[in-house]
């Protein structure tokens, strides 16, 4: 394996996290489904799972300061920032104790603690806000380093055209993270996305890289890096992660051969999978024994239940939250 | 008569007019094999062809300008926009390309454009897909907008749509796409500007839009309870608006409550509030009482999204009060 | 006191808050060098600097979206559009995302940014450098509107605007930046839904924003000939909007007109209008008139601009019908 | 010269006509810069006069059935795609007799008949339009291109990138023509302009062609290949003409020289005028002698001095015109 070298005792740790968080993701999601399943969620949610990788190994390079900016398939982003399960499941049924006291919901949930700048029900809409961030960040000489993530589909919307050249006009602190799972709703990248999106990026005079967002080390490794050069002011960048989306568009996406194939979905599930083939590197080499594992998943399965539980029987907000926060003091 | 879905009476409409004119076209997301995700197009990209039903990628700012350049160079296209709440980005294409070609060409060029989206809160969607913003597009001149109210009138409205020369948005409700009504199967179009008396009555005039006509409906017949005879009129279309029915109405029952779904403030009930106030003022006995969705965003819990949008029983109540003479406010 | 220009005054405030607070800057196209087109941010680039006075490509929903990311995060942008035609270009990022993400948040983020743009009409400069939108961003929760009518407004409400922790937006008259104005010296800020009574009278409310009071004022002269008094009020801001104040000048008057730049259909006028007969319904002695724009796009042609605004004449000759009782129209 | 061979008897009269075209511009402008400086032409307007072997290199390769969009400093285009004089003054003073019956006037000026569908205020606005009149032509089996002209500015638009992602996929019969004219407004495009401009076509597999805009029969050339290969079903196609504006920004930009230099200004009318380029071409081939070009300009200056005679003249729209042409019937 090409990254042993990098491995060791003093890695353990950090390797153990990204696990930890891509369970915390899958799990989560896993519990999110089955509340929509049982009708127990209102509205419809779009599941992260099958791309941990990519929100672990971007978040885990990144500090509470750095900021993030999230997508409509934002769950797994706010789980790797760091957010708990608790406000998010609140949040997803609508609840007072969620992080946005029930207002956002699962689209645009937002956990500011953690620098989460929110998911955004816009396609390509964050692009601005993250731009911003950096602009921010750089205008008041602060050394914080914005990632916003998008999708494929989000590649078509003309603003990330606009903010990538003020961006590299500006060599503003941001890193542009592309989710490349295949498909827009129910469209194949390769209809919608003419000629090579890293070249895109490229022609801004942005370096722009593609790497395997099944694979949670290259992912971090490279975004470690990036992060380093954004703060000695060598941004912006980009960044294709190759990855795939294991459910529907949303979880109501369920017969969906019309546009993608069970075998192709089964391969990516047996084949790629980031936590198993994480897993399996783990114990391989010998950062954890095989019931350390299970332990960890089986901790993170109670976390999941008990804060499924505490969301069902958590309050609604009071009717006259409804016109607080139009405006701010 | 036959009964047949929103969603069928939106798909036959579109059918019957791509059959009948070759150079129209659907553009938009997922418009093809998907049908949308609402799916009402399902069986259109199987009889027309990918030419003819085309996916886009998510470009709305993008495939709103196409569809400007086909419009004026002798193609009719029909723009899906796949929530209302995306006309956010095509103001630009939509308002200052569609909406003033005609008129900064002299007459010389036409924009025959149908932008087909739609409305409606209460389905826990939350801020950015829940919103009814048809007051936008009708302060635009240049633009009409339809608002139908069930599927009769969303396949009337859309099949005058498509030969309208101008272009048209029209806003379908997204809770509305599984209702059923009446539909007769022969050719039929609603023309714009003629609105709907849906119900007659002698009290109070309750105007409602798309979605607030049920409400309407509803709270008429929570009214007849208190003996009070409503009448429930539809304008079907706000630009063109259809005063001459809604002033006689008014004078009629001299009393009248606007509703709609977009916000209240700065929409849509403002205009046909005003309108009613100039033209029937010395008729009224109450002032025209106005029911909008909230001025706050969308809310996605559902404890809260539920009281931003009149309801049946809010619009009764409010009925009842200028009925009684109760207006508090107005004094 | 001293007399300076609406353009001095927003430089100034521009400046003083900027001085103030270094999280201010300023964003948009040629505002550093060039001090935009209309030369209104002349001398600050001098003294805050490129990396405060940032000029940016021609890409509206960019930078308007940098702005709310900035804002998000801790600074406060001032930005600065430079034609109010071009807000169709952002109305996403103003509308879906700055206006909404405090509420979406529950109130723990927050968007303190200011839009800089203009309105009016009669400059030749056609259908799409003269539309005066402020009704579309009226119309969404979560904006404030600020409507300055002189240039001692345009330095008092600028400060409060930026000050303030939500997006407003300020509607400056392209045509009045030339014009002066008495503007003390001394520091002050001109709080927001607080309207200003320009003119005291007892026959007739004439309620204009913009540049609509200037309109209101002359057409207040006017009438004073036919011994007909006038009351002219400015509400400075339309969201929030001071109805306490306007309905204290109708229920005294009992008849009002209210004019505003934009189109009248949909528009600004609606709303006040309809707040007014809402809740003065029975102190009126006639119908609110309104008074918007044509419902044209802007046309070039002198000949046919001029006559699509609000002028003195004809407010004036609307306000002797209205007091003579005979707007036939609301027979 | 590279071109000789290219030329000769036949081509005589097509380039005979170019050069009237470029000089009828120039002309064109030059009594449009004096009925603003004598204030009888209302509002501003922006000047073409530097850029004319852009307009009439791309227009001359057009039939009156291929379209063009055109832009806020659109009276080359649109003399160049064939319209006369008078409808052209009538349309800038506001008169009824104007293109557009003075609704429009200079920056929406449209001609209809030779396939102009207007100049635009808004900045990259008519890309969509271009571009969607070429999908009109390819849907109904039509084999007209369309050229949208747009300057350097209008390439930091997302419209642009959008449309160019469609184009791409649908292989539309567009041609994207980039009047680089080294500014927007009163910045430069290095200011403005990240990466490469060509690159950011090329990104979308659209092939991009960078090409000297001060010559009138290079941009011809590659037009007219262009042109042919769209109608073969191998567009879109990208263009970046390089070129110059000799006046300001508009009409009342008198004092630039914070922005750029006189001796900027100077360099470009004396060295690389295309009209003068042109001319001497002309005579050393001995397509034309002085003479004749003299008449040539004698009477395209008699041809303007009398359309604006008619046009100071000619009548205002009647008032009851106002609300006519909002909607059609
Ligand atoms: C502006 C906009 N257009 C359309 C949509 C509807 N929509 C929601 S998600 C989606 C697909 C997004 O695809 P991609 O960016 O690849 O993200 P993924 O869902 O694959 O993670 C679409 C079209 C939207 N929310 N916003
Ligand atoms: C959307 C938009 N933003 C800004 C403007 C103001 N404006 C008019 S022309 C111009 C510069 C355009 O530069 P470029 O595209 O290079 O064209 P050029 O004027 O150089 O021919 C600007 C910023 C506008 N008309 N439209
Ligand atoms: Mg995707
Ligand atoms: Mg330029």
């Amino acid at each position: 394996m090409a990254t042993t070298s990098k491995k060791g005792k003093t890695n353990s740790e950090a390797y153990l996290r990204m696990y930890r968080q891509m369970v915390r993701i899958r799990t989560f999601e896993d519990n999110a489904n089955q509340l929509y399943l049982s009708a127990k969620m209102p509205g419809l949610t779009h599941m992260y799972s099958g791309e941990e990788a990519v929100a672990v190994g971007i978040c885990e390079a990144l500090t509470d300061s750095d900021r993030i900016t999230s997508t409509h398939r934002g769950h797994g982003h706010c789980v790797a920032k760091g957010a708990n399960f608790r406000a998010m499941f609140c949040e997803l049924l609508g609840k007072e104790e969620g992080y946005c006291r029930g207002k956002g919901g699962s689209m645009h949930i937002a956990d500011q603690s953690h620098g989460n700048l929110g998911a955004n029900a816009i396609v390509g809409g964050s692009m601005g806000i993250a731009t911003g961030s950096a602009l921010r960040a750089k205008m008041m000489g602060h050394d914080d380093v914005t990632v916003c993530f998008f999708g494929d589909g989000a590649t078509a919307q003309g603003l990330m055209y606009e903010v990538m050249n003020m961006a590299a006009l500006w060599s503003l602190p941001v890193i542009y993270a592309c989710e490349n799972n295949g498909y827009s709703e129910y469209t194949k990248t390769e209809e919608i996305a003419a000629g090579s999106i890293t070249a895109r990026a490229e022609a801004f005079g942005i370096e722009a890289f593609k790497v395997d967002g099944q694979d949670v080390l290259a992912v971090n490794d490279l975004t470690q890096k990036l992060v380093a050069r954004c703060r000695k002011g060598e941004g912006p960048f980009f960044m294709e992660l190759d990855t795939y989306r294991y459910h529907g568009h949303h979880v109501g996406d369920i017969n969906r051969e019309y546009y993608r194939s069970k075998a192709e979905e089964k391969d990516w599930k047996e084949n790629r999978d980031p936590i198993s083939r994480f897993r399996a590197m783990l114990v391989s080499e010998g950062i954890a024994a095989e019931d350390e594992i299970e332990a960890i998943n089986a901790e993170i399965a109670r976390d999941a239940e008990d804060a499924v539980a505490y969301a069902l029987e958590a309050h609604y907000p009071d009717g006259s939250e409804v016109d607080m926060h139009v405006y701010a003091d | 008569m036959r009964e047949i879905t929103l969603s069928q009476a939106v798909n036959e409409a579109l059918a019957e007019e791509m059959r009948r004119d070759p150079t129209t076209f659907i553009i938009g997301e997922d418009v093809a094999e998907a049908g949308t995700p609402f799916k009402v197009l399902s069986g259109l990209v199987e009889e027309f062809g990918t030419a003819r039903v085309i996916d886009t990628p998510i470009a709305e700012p993008g495939f709103m300008g196409i569809a400007v350049g086909a419009a004026m160079t002798g193609a009719r296209p029909i723009v899906d926009l796949m929530f209302g709440d995306f006309i956010f980005l095509i103001m630009d294409q939509l308002c200052n390309q569609a909406a003033k070609t005609h008129y900064m060409s002299g007459g010389k060029l036409t924009v025959p454009l149908v932008l087909r989206t739609n409305l409606g809160a209460t389905r826990r969607s939350a801020a950015q897909h829940s919103q009814s913003l048809q007051a936008l597009v009708a302060h635009i001149p240049g633009l009409k907008v339809a608002m139908p109210s069930s599927a009769y009138e969303a396949k009337g409205l859309m099949k005058t749509a498509i030969r309208d020369n101008n272009p048209v948005v029209i806003f379908e409700d997204k809770l509305m796409y599984q209702d059923k009504a009446p539909v007769p199967e022969e050719e039929y179009l609603i023309p714009f500007g003629q609105a709907n008396v849906k119900r007659e009555g002698r009290d109070i005039t309750l105007i409602g839009t798309s979605s607030m006509v049920q409400v309407a409906e509803k709270a008429a017949e929570l009214l007849k309870a208190d003996g009070i005879d409503a009448e429930v009129i539809d304008p079907r279309t706000i630009v063109p608006l259809d005063e001459a029915t809604l002033l006689a109405s008014v004078r009629k029952t001299s009393r009248a409550i606007v509703i709609d779904e977009g916000h209240q403030s700065y929409g849509v009930t403002a205009e046909i509030a005003s309108r009613l106030n100039e033209k029937a003022f010395y008729h009224l006995d109450a002032p025209v009482l106005r029911m909008g969705a909230m001025d706050v965003p969308v809310p996605f819990s559902p404890a809260l999204e539920d009281l931003t949008v009149p309801t049946p029983e809010r619009v009764a109540a409010n009925a009842r009060k200028l009925c009684a003479g109760e207006m508090i406010d107005a004094a």
